[in-house]
């Protein structure tokens, strides 16, 4: 792929006012048959379509996206990301995923702002602690860094950090993965959406899904607001609609859809310069390079599609940051916002063919989606391509729920964001 | 039973020694009426037999109307739920008014548990006690009408509340009165907290106002 | 926010007061034992998850702690209404919920 | 010092009472009912900032919340606030703020010499290039300290803040005069009214425009009488300083009052909370929030001294200051006039650019008797300057397109204004899912003024695009009797027409950049958020880019992401996209509103919730003992439990080894009173026992006790506890200290849901008894010594007994039950006598040493004896199967009780699960780490194998070496014979690096045969 994005090109196109770039991706019209159909044009959807074109060698596909591309969770995530969990399974595809990462802005020439700074995950509880004793070991037997920091050295790397012992909730320590970080958000999207583009790949946004043509247990094709579109094969990556493209297949999916809520601080000058979460007190932050706070709320209890959640939720997470962070009491919040988010009986995603021939889903990635898009794009392109899942997704496959073979990431692990 | 070896739950604030006559010079008074025994009782309020052998034991009819209350000078009988009462009275009635009642409802599909240990209540009196009120929960207290109890939130707690005179009750589970009372605290500082003294309110508590 | 109606207390309160129990309805098979693996599955874990009207089960946790069933609009968070158990039911299969 | 303090009447300064203040350093002097920025822009204070990305130099622009650049630290220390507006600071005698951006110094800002290079920084520059792995985290390092404008605090914060819960019949947002007359209607109808208002004064637009005539009085006289009114209605509170930061679903509005900050720093109460957080439920909400004026896009229409027309306005009006003496204003529309007209009254020199090439007559009459040279036709292409502005470059532009038609005056300046139109603050009305709609006469995004009826939101005024104070207080009127209707209630008073001296508004014109007859990118830079530093070429390069979608263009250029949230900017921006893309506003489209409004501190959200209010700590009613006696406390849950005594000299090991050996050689005592309990009585009770736990309960008989697990429907162990049967009806169920609320909602789902037939009620009475577990092989004896009506004998008292009796004096509840493995009485009493006992029960054994144990002892001991803690020896994957459990488990039981049924499902049913074993080390003075992985070879090559962890690992004082639990995978069929150390299968447990070889045993180390429990 030509790597026209460079400090070279920024000087010659700024030389010439700045006119010479071309589009970062093609806006395409549907055309009536693809080869392969995702649905949904965030940073899972994008991913899986260029590594269908770049390591499987489908030329023909088409990204469908029912409003603007990278505009549902892949907008409004904290962008956090790590491969620390607990289980063989889990462990395993986040960190196929952060070794994507870690070549993603050479890979699509396009600059994701993949930020290694660390992520501490802190225990409050002494079985907090075992937990983290646990899925550290267990990640340094898996290959993935993985520190078990007590107290001291964790208020000595986050000095702003309150770790008196008379805080309800004292930090007893904390977990710490030196190559997690945080990246761009949208760059991912855009960046996917590109490098996708530049391989053929169709994007085609504002064109909603609205029924299924399936004939004898195989999907022929789509109805979409755009009109009608035959498909060899259809990922559908949607996000917190999955169920409802389910339903248009006939298929329940163990799936509800919470709203998610985030906030962000006016910009300051740099404070925090990793990644902080807790579980315990259900808050979890970090910096961006604009400078703002960026923090994650729990997700509510009940289950909406309105993109927007109740505000004691935030109010609770607020809480917690003081909690944590005694001298972010009078910083502001500037903006908050919700996503929706998935969720699954054992907080782990479904990447798996259905009972629908030709009919694949990606989702319930919970709140945990945004760190694993190259990794899940990955693998979905080869589950797709191959009709068989990736080594790496073989476990998470819609039929555990019925074998009882759940990975259960809420066991231990407990943060899954 | 052994009243001076009892210990309420928010004895380790030693309010009865800084307990003031209530006057204008605080917005808020409080204090803790201890001494005071719990019953749970579950039943169907459609069960008319139920209805009545309780009504007949404890001499009160049982509200069966939601949020409200009922009493006479010796207990009163807050509505939980429809099949569920908190009835209050004099700690050392407690004892007899449970085994009367159980004895009352044999036969009948019902539950009758002692859990004097488990409750007590806070009175809030004064000028400001509504806004007190406001800053600790998401309830309507201000819509709140004598004769009414309900049970609702408290910060990250929760409380049955009901008015008591010009002021309120605010009956909690023992082991969250020690967040409850620091909360209550807390909110009224801009008001001004006192301590009142609650030896006569104490049986004002039963009081059906 | 929600305001949910409780129709025990037969008061409005804030959503604070209240639990989430999922959608409402859910059939356990009569007899576990001889449902097949799928069929458990489906009860255990599957969920409609609609995007628009859903029967849903609350508990009013901080308030008189019983269940009932709030019919809500996941799409606009509006609410159709409030019911007890038994009484939600029958509206739920007057509109052929249970089909 | 030059002034630009004119003082006049109007004025809502009080120059009787100057304030002195300081800002970067210097001191300066205001006036009470001054903001810092009118304060500063009195002083000659133009420069107060560089700008993000280019180090321009960067002034005040707007008046209120609009303000993008004026971002201040205000105070120092504790009491330091970063990125204060200064438009929105009031100013205090002794008031500190420092500017927060130019780096090294104002006058010297690094930044500015990368503005210099900024044709090669267009939006998105950094997706482009920095993209050497290796270089990326050096280059971050850079942009990050480059960005942000003012600092958290070092220290924690000294101020509190709460939370108040209110519910209103009407909710008015905004006390200009719209909001003012609807409260004032709804108040008089005897409504419950709430008036929110974010300034500190009420008045709204009116105290910028104090000449407005409403029905022949001054506009200042309408409001001192329409405020006084309604102060005297008893339902109606106004609220000033409190911005209404939110709407929420259903009625919901988040606001937070100003109770302090405006206050000098001695005069702040300590009782008081600094700010307050109002959530205010209302029936009905009338949105008055009116618009904010956004200026025109135009080349270097950054520099200092550049402000909105209607800030130019306001800051003469309200607080007597002249911006500039000689200022050029331009505008699209007639909102400027009258501020012209002012200044010119006022003595400054003002020229006023109407884009239009037919201004409003009357405008123009009125603005050549105030002595305003009036240019219609013309505009600013740009302004020259280099730290502020110096002059103004007009162009006569064609009357039907925004293109040059001839050029025009370079005039000189020192302030310059601009007026692009009206934006409506609607921003409230979309919060919780409302869309506002474009309106191509007003040119602008309006709310409907009947909101959302049906939902009880209305709006009225500005933010419906009705700008002008006529049309808008006739709206004010109608919105009143349409929540009057709705609310049932008459309206009081007559509807009569209202009259003002305003002249009939005419169309302003459709400009929102000014052109200066180059291709955009070509000119100077025009900016359209100053924050972000995003200027209408940025906008137009998105654009070719094919970032099409408004959200891609906002995203990739950083429109509206600052602190300011795009009030002055969006429009404009959304406007020249609709011109590079070739579309039309609307169908552009706008960004979503997500509040909050304007920024509101994490302390406001958090409220109460901080410190000791934070969360609930429980304690049990033993706890004074507890501290008194050196206990170290774990949380558990909510609750606060001793973890261990420290006597003098001990560690944390000696204390456990002591307690520990109390418990198993003498007499321990520990607090059990966090064990959930639930009361259970029904004929159905035993019923519902038989279906809630994995065990049968059909045999238990009164005066007996039982272990139970209880499990999720997949099967997996969710409690356990030991029930005991009071009667055939009667149960006294516990569950582990933390799962006690879940588990009592998990019963009441099943019968409310599943079972209402079954005859059972059950009630939480957790914290009604008091716990004291007496344990150890003295436990009987110190019982013995206060208790003297139940017979204490093991013949008659048998281990899983209970038995009812005084205990200290006390009616209890004695339960012959052991989680150590020993000869052990729980005794339970009324909580308020929980202290009594427990200190009683210590007098008794006082001469047995009877010792308290925390936690850890009591961990210890139970793994001594293989008995497992949920959560800790399990983690929501493990059958009672897998716990080696199978004798709890009844699968004769008729009704097929919850979790069974999952059993059968291959890989539960399956072989290579996880089970519960003991592991012992070789070298028996190590302790594994809890959470050790077991694997099957020493070596450590990832990836590898994992067999399962270490659950719960301890020094054994009883055995004098380490022990621990561990799931593994096939455990069971690895581990040797009960009672035999000798394992048959070896493996290795690694943590912190090393590998360890353990034996696989029974998890039973002491007292396998139970000989002493049943002692």
């Amino acid at each position: 792929m030509k790597k026209d994005y460079s400090i070279w090109s920024l000087f010659t196109k700024g030389l010439n006012y700045n006119e010479g770039w071309d589009p970062a991706w093609r806006s395409a019209e549907l055309k009536p048959s693809y080869n392969v159909v995702i649905v949904g044009a965030g940073g899972h959807g994008l991913a899986t379509a260029y590594y269908l074109a770049k390591e499987h060698g489908v030329r023909d596909i088409a990204v469908i996206e029912k409003g603007y591309l990278g505009g549902g969770n892949t907008a409004r995530n904290t962008t956090i990301v790590r491969s620390n969990y607990l289980w063989d399974e889990a462990t395993m595809l986040y960190e196929h995923a952060l070794k994507l990462w870690e070549h993603l802005t050479e890979e699509l020439n396009f600059n994701v702002m993949f930020s290694q700074r660390g992520v501490f995950n802190l225990g409050h509880t002494l079985q907090d602690m075992r937990d983290i004793e646990r899925r550290v070991n267990a990640n340094v037997l898996n290959g993935v860094d993985a520190q078990v920091l007590d107290a001291a050295e964790v208020k000595r790397r986050i000095p702003i950090l309150n770790t008196s012992r008379n805080a309800r909730y004292p930090v007893l320590g904390a977990s710490y993965q030196p190559r997690a970080g945080v990246a761009r958000h949208d760059a991912v999207a855009w960046g996917f959406a590109r490098a996708a583009s530049k391989y053929g790949v169709d994007i085609v946004e504002n064109c909603e899904v609205t029924g299924m043509d399936i004939v004898n247990g195989r999907l022929q094709g789509l109805q979409t607001s755009r009109g009608s579109v035959r498909a060899d094969r259809v990922g559908c990556v949607a996000s917190g609609h999955s169920s409802v493209l389910a339903k248009m297949a006939g298929i329940r999916l163990p799936i509800e859809s919470h709203p998610l809520q985030a906030f962000v601080s006016e910009s300051m000058k740099p404070v925090l310069d990793t990644v902080v979460m807790s579980n315990a007190v259900h808050g979890y932050a970090s910096q961006s390079d604009k400078g703002e706070l960026v923090i994650g709320a729990g997700i509510d209890h009940y289950t909406s599609y309105t993109q927007r959640g109740s505000p004691h939720i935030i109010e609770h997470t607020a809480a917690a940051i003081i909690e944590l962070f005694p001298i972010f009491s009078r910083v502001r919040m500037n903006r908050q916002w919700g996503g929706i988010v998935d969720t699954t009986p054992d907080a782990c995603p479904i990447i798996s063919k259905t009972k629908v021939k030709g009919l694949y889903f990606n989702c319930g990635w919970g709140t945990g989606g945004f760190k694993a898009t190259p990794g899940s794009g990955n693998v979905f392109a080869h589950t797709i391509a191959n009709d068989e899942p990736h080594p790496l997704n073989k476990a998470f496959s819609l039929d555990r729920f019925s074998t009882g073979h759940l990975i259960d990431e809420h066991g231990a692990a407990a943060v899954a964001h | 039973m052994l009243e001076h070896v009892s210990r309420s739950p928010l004895h380790a604030f030693g309010l009865p020694l800084q307990a003031t006559a209530i006057n204008d010079t605080r917005g808020v008074w409080a204090n803790e009426l201890p001494s005071l025994g719990y019953v749970s009782l579950r039943g169907d309020s459609k069960d008319r037999t139920f209805v009545e052998k309780v009504t007949h034991s404890l001499g009160v009819a049982l509200p069966t109307s939601p949020c409200t209350y009922a009493g006479t000078d010796g207990a009163k009988v807050l509505w939980i739920s429809p099949d569920e009462w908190l009835i209050v009275s004099q700690r050392d009635r407690i004892g007899s008014l449970a085994a009367d009642l159980k004895a009352a409802l044999q036969g009948v599909r019902s539950q009758v548990a002692d859990n004097s240990g488990g409750y007590t209540q806070v009175l809030l009196r004064g000028r400001n006690a509504l806004d007190v009120l406001q800053h600790t929960t998401v309830y309507d207290f201000a819509a709140l009408e004598p004769g009414r109890v309900v049970g609702t939130t408290f910060g990250k707690s929760s409380v049955y509340a009901h008015r008591s005179g010009e002021g309120f009750c605010l009956v909690m589970r023992r082991s969250f009165a020690d967040y409850i009372w620091r909360y209550l605290v807390r909110a009224a500082a801009p008001y001004g907290l006192g301590i009142a003294v609650v030896e006569t309110t104490g049986h004002a508590a039963l009081v059906v106002a | 926010m929600l305001v949910l109606f409780c129709p025990h207390c037969q008061e409005k309160r804030e959503e604070e007061e209240f639990g989430y129990g999922g959608e409402a309805f859910r059939i356990r098979p009569a007899s576990p034992d001889t449902a097949d693996d799928d069929t458990w599955a489906d009860y255990l874990f599957m969920r409609t998850n609609p995007k628009g009207w859903n029967w849903e089960l609350w508990s009013h946790a901080t308030g008189c702690r019983k269940f009932f069933v709030v019919k809500r609009n996941t799409a606009t968070n509006s609410i159709a209404g409030s019911w007890t158990l038994s009484d939600g039911r029958k509206v739920y299969d007057a509109e052929g919920g249970s089909q | 010092m030059t002034s630009h303090r004119i003082r006049h009447e109007k004025a809502r300064v009080d120059f009787g009472r100057p304030i002195s203040f300081h800002f970067d350093g210097k001191s300066y002097t205001g006036y009470a009912g001054d903001t810092l920025a009118s304060a500063l822009l009195a002083n000659g204070v133009r420069m107060l900032g560089r700008s993000f990305k280019y180090g321009r130099p960067r002034g005040i622009v707007g008046a209120g919340a609009e303000e993008p650049n004026a971002l201040t630290q205000v105070e120092t220390g504790a009491a330091t606030i970063p990125n204060l507006k200064a438009t929105q600071v009031e100013l205090y005698d002794g008031l500190t703020a420092r500017r927060t951006t130019g780096w090294p110094a104002l006058d010297f800002d690094l930044k500015s010499v990368s503005g210099r290079f900024s044709r090669f920084m267009p939006a998105g520059f950094y997706y482009k290039t920095f993209q050497s792995r290796a270089l990326w985290p050096k280059f971050e390092h850079v942009i990050r300290q480059a960005a942000g404008y003012g600092s958290a605090p070092e220290e924690a914060d000294l101020d509190s803040y709460d939370h108040s819960h209110r519910h209103a019949e009407v909710v008015v947002v905004g006390g200009g005069p719209c909001g003012l007359l609807t409260a004032l209607n709804l108040g008089r109808a005897g409504l419950n009214v709430t008036l929110l208002d974010e300034q500190r004064e009420l008045g709204g637009w009116l105290l910028s425009y104090p000449h407005a005539i409403i029905d022949g009085q001054p506009g200042y006289d309408w409001l001192k009488n329409i405020i006084a009114e309604l102060r005297s209605l008893p339902r109606v509170q106004i609220f000033t300083r409190t911005s209404a930061f939110a709407l929420h679903d259903l009625n919901l509005i988040q606001a937070v009052e100003q109770l302090q900050d405006h206050l000098p720093l001695a005069e702040r109460s300590e009782t008081s909370p600094r700010q307050r957080l109002h959530r205010i439920r209302a029936s009905h909400i009338v949105l008055a929030t009116g618009a904010i004026e956004r200026p025109l896009v135009f080349g270097n229409n950054d520099l200092p001294g550049i402000l909105t027309a209607s800030a130019l306005t306001t800051y003469l009006n309200r607080y007597g200051v002249a911006v500039g003496r000689r200022v050029v204003m331009q505008t699209s529309n007639d909102f400027a006039y009258q501020g012209a007209c002012d200044l010119a009254r006022a003595g400054c020199s003002v020229v006023l650019a109407d884009t239009r090439t037919r201004p409003n007559t009357v405008w123009e009459q009125r603005a050549h008797a105030a002595g305003v040279d009036v240019r219609p036709g013309y505009a600013i292409s740009g302004a020259l300057g280099s730290r502020a502005v110096k002059a103004a470059k007009l162009v006569k532009i064609s009357a039907d397109q925004n293109s040059i038609s001839g050029d025009g005056p370079t005039i000189e300046c020192d302030a310059l204004g601009s007026s692009g139109g009206l934006s409506p603050t609607v921003h409230l009305y979309c919060h919780d899912g409302g869309r506002p709609h474009w309106d191509e006469e007003k040119l602008a995004f309006v709310a409907p003024a009947m909101g959302r009826a049906a939902t009880g939101i209305y709006c009225v005024g500005g933010i419906t695009g009705t700008f002008g104070l006529q049309p808008a207080l006739m709206q004010a009127h109608e919105v009143s009797d349409a929540v009057l209707a709705a609310t049932g209630k008459a309206s009081v008073g007559e509807r009569r027409s209202i009259e003002t001296d305003e002249p009939n508004a005419i169309p302003a014109r459709r400009i929102f950049r000014v052109p200066d007859g180059k291709v955009e990118g070509h000119g100077k830079k025009a900016f359209v958020d100053f924050q972000n530093d995003v200027t209408a070429a940025d906008i137009h390069l998105a654009v070719r880019e094919n970032y099409r979608s408004i959200e891609h263009i906002k995203r990739y250029t950083a429109l509206g992401f600052g602190t300011d949230q795009g009030k002055l900017s969006n429009v404009n921006g959304f406007a020249i996209a609709a011109e590079a893309l070739g579309k039309s506003i609307p169908d552009v489209g706008t960004t979503t509103y997500r509040p909050a409004y304007s920024p509101v501190t994490f302390g406001t959200l958090a409220g109460p919730h901080e410190g000791d209010t934070f969360e609930p700590k429980r304690y049990t009613p033993m706890h004074a003992s507890h501290v008194a006696r050196g206990a170290v406390f774990e949380n558990v849950g909510q609750w606060l439990r001793p973890q261990y005594f420290l006597k003098a000299g001990e560690d944390q090991d000696a204390a456990i080894r002591r307690e520990c050996i109390a418990a198993r050689r003498g007499v321990g005592i520990m607090d059990a009173s966090t064990l959930g309990k639930i009361d259970l009585q029904g004929k159905d009770a035993r019923e519902f026992l038989n279906r809630v736990y994995a065990n049968s309960w059909t045999q238990l008989a009164p005066g007996k006790c039982r272990y139970g697990l209880m499990l999720d429907e997949n099967g997996m162990v969710m409690d356990d506890g030991v029930t005991a049967c009071i009667s055939d009806e009667h149960f006294a169920m516990t569950t582990t200290t933390g799962g006690a609320a879940r588990v009592l909602s998990w019963l009441e789902n099943w019968h409310q849901t599943e079972w209402p037939d079954l005859d059972v009620y059950m009630t939480s009475v957790t914290d009604h008894w008091a716990t004291a577990a007496v344990v150890g092989p003295k436990s009987r004896e110190v019982l013995a010594k206060v208790c003297s009506d139940i017979d204490l004998s093991p013949s008659s008292f048998k281990f899983m007994d209970w038995r009812e009796g005084t205990v200290a004096g006390v009616a209890a509840r004695v339960f012959r039950i052991s989680f150590s493995g020993e000869l052990a009485f729980e005794v339970n009493v009324d909580a308020n006598y929980g202290y009594h006992l427990w200190e009683a029960l210590l007098a008794a054994g006082a001469e047995f040493d009877i010792t308290p144990y925390g936690t850890d002892a009591m961990h210890l001991l139970r793994a001594e004896k293989g008995f497992i803690i949920v959560g800790q020896d399990t983690d929501g994957s493990m059958t009672p199967f897998d716990l080696d459990m199978a004798w709890a488990v009844s699968m004769k039981k008729p009704f097929s009780f919850i979790g069974k049924r999952s059993f059968a499902r291959s890989d539960t049913a399956g072989p290579n699960r996880k089970q519960l074993v003991g592991l012992l080390t070789e070298d028996p003075s190590i302790v594994l780490a809890e959470g050790a992985q077991i694997i099957e070879a020493p070596e450590v090559n990832p990836p590898v194998a994992m067999l399962g962890h270490v659950t719960s690992s301890y020094f054994s004082p009883e055995l004098g070496r380490s022990i621990a639990l561990a799931v593994v995978r096939d455990g069971i069929k690895r581990r040797s014979p009960e009672g035999q150390n000798a394992g048959r299968d070896r493996l290795f447990a690694y943590f912190g690096g090393q590998t360890h070889r353990v034996q696989v045993v029974s998890p039973v180390f002491v007292d396998p045969k139970g000989e002493r429990q049943n002692a």
